[in-house]
């Protein structure tokens, strides 16, 4: 945190009339854990409930200057540091300021009703998140079904009767698969084509293999009298993707000697 | 008697190898016969009390009973595949807890009260667990998506409603009653500290 | 012999909810002090026993230990079997998809290529209709389990080999163009998927 901000901030932080004579230990942050930190901040409200909360400030009655103030220092701070995340930030910063000044004006009229606290709206949505976040809090303290609640399901021997079950077209098949590309591709995490097909399937069939033996021979993989040469290629690719992916070791004692192939082990 | 141990077993192993909750019209498939659903509850019952001093309870969730895990084994079944574990961030619950309580909910409704844009893999984790769906469009302009929560939601958290949803209207009702009170009364300490 | 009835109603519990056969290995990860592999199965003797008068049978099979429902029971059993889905959901396919395009694939890894975490359901469906199945653990923590199409895939989409799935590659440049902004949202995702 720059000097500068700290002293506006001690200038301005003044909660209920009191003059702050420290920063608050909580607005003081190591730089290395900023980032961190104000990723742990779901939006604008949940940063407002929680310099709200850890002031000690009654909700219903929000200094706004002083709200406002701290709040822009997180605000500068998160500009430097990730510049895409600001933007709903800053919204809710046009919104306190212009709060602000709305409460520095004398009421028009003292006798009419709807004569609104400039805060009411900011208030409510306050209110209204901090129910929804407690409301997170309580369903996740609940158990659940695929994380820590453990549902019978023992195994029957089903006698399938293949009429019942819905039929699937190599093209659905198809589509699914090109959707699953299109969406990837927005992650970019995967880059998938083809070319490797028939080098995956000999690589599960390989695996397979490996279920009943522990050690098989490399040289049992191929049988260069009957396979065309195509699959010669694919099955020694598949065996070094394998052992790239770590799901297989390959062992040689000495020069020369037999080479084994086995599962890998952890 | 001996007929109805049958009927009990049968329920039993169902109960112990469907993997999903069986209503009582699910039960009365298993029988050629037609069993009444009071004898079904009976024998429901029974089982109950059968396992009560064993690994299992037999509980009652949305969907009908299942058999689960007693809590006391959870920590150990916990270890067994630690990567199965689904765990969601806070966002994808905060969603989840908005559509809950919120439901029916429109995306901007969501966006409204979590004061920030929604990332649509958020929503597309909860629509992909089947525990959030789109139950109609809202007849404004653009006929956005409503979201509600499913019943595989209430299995899965082990409700028989919304009903049982843990009670937030206690701060709920305390909160809105204040507001009237307080708010209203802008305070002139207020306006001195903002110079 | 207190000791030994924990164990063993932990040891059975798991088998009851864990929804695949579980090898000594796996068992040993269930308790936080290292249980011999030979108390071990002498305690699976001792459930086996335990259960022999009872509904389910505790079987080895090629990957571990499980509970199966009694051949008594079977007929019982297939009157529940529900009416299964008319059609897929995407997710399975999609999932399938993945397996068949990716395979050998982790759990994990379908995640990662869709970005969602799986719904459990989804896999069981591929695994009970027989196309999809087990074919080891990877060795990195955690021991996930890795999945493959079966010769029933093949079979049942008229392939004689995974060569024959339809190629991409054409297609990839089209779709590379076509990714635009709007694809980001989770409906019009959708939308492409349904036409």
């Amino acid at each position: 945190m720059s000097s500068e901000l700290q002293t506006d901030l001690l200038n301005d932080a003044k909660i209920y009339g009191e003059s702050l004579s420290k920063l608050p230990q909580d607005l003081y942050i190591p730089p290395d854990a900023l980032e961190v930190y104000l990723d742990s901040f779901q939006g604008p409200l949940d940063l407002l409930l929680y310099l709200i909360r850890k002031n000690n400030i009654d909700i219903l009655d929000i200094p706004m200057a002083t709200l406002t103030t701290q709040y822009m220092v997180y605000v500068e701070k998160m500009k430097q540091i990730k510049l895409e995340l600001a933007a709903d930030y800053l919204l809710m910063s046009a919104m306190l300021i212009e709060i602000k000044s709305r409460m520095l004006l004398p009421p028009v009229s003292n006798d009419e009703d709807d004569d609104l606290d400039p805060r009411a709206e900011l208030v409510k949505k306050l209110i209204e998140y901090e129910l929804m976040k407690t409301a997170s809090q309580e369903l996740d303290d609940i158990s659940q079904v695929g994380r820590d609640r453990f549902i019978a399901q023992g195994y029957f021997e089903k006698v399938i009767e293949p009429k019942s079950l819905p039929d699937v077209s190599i093209e659905e098949l198809f589509n699914a698969w090109k959707n699953v590309i299109k969406r990837a591709e927005q992650f970019e995490t995967h880059r998938i084509n083809r070319a490797e097909l028939s080098v995956r399937e000999h690589m599960s069939l390989i695996i397979k293999k490996l279920r009943n033996d522990q050690l098989i021979s490399f040289d049992s993989f191929f049988n260069e009298e009957k396979d065309p040469i195509p699959k010669l290629v694919v099955c020694f690719l598949a065996i070094l993707e394998l052992t790239k992916e770590n799901l297989i070791k390959i062992n040689q004692q000495e020069p020369c000697s037999p080479i084994y192939i086995q599962r890998a082990q952890v | 008697m001996e007929q109805s141990v049958k009927y009990k077993n049968i329920i039993e192993t169902a109960l112990l190898t469907s993997g999903r909750p069986l209503s009582i019209d699910d039960l009365q498939k298993l029988f050629e016969e037609k069993l009444e659903r009071s004898t079904i509850r009976m024998l429901l019952d029974d089982i109950k009390n059968d396992w009560s001093e064993k690994t299992l309870d037999l509980v009652l969730v949305a969907n009908g009973y299942r058999f689960e895990a007693k809590p006391i084994f959870t920590d150990s079944l916990m270890r067994l595949s630690p990567d199965r574990a689904i765990k969601y961030s806070r966002a994808v619950m905060e969603v989840l807890a908005i559509i809950a309580y919120r439901q029916p909910v429109t995306r901007g409704d969501i966006e409204k009260i979590r004061g920030v844009s929604l990332n649509p893999n958020t929503l597309r984790q909860l629509l992909e667990r089947e525990w959030v769906e789109i139950i109609g469009q809202k007849e404004v302009p653009g006929r956005p998506s409503l979201y509600a929560t499913t019943k595989f939601f209430l299995d899965d958290f082990a409700l028989k409603s919304l009903n049982q949803l843990p009670d937030i209207s206690n701060s709920e009702d305390k909160i809105s009653n204040s507001i009237e009170e307080n708010l209203l009364s802008a305070d002139a300490s207020e306006q001195i500290n903002d110079q």
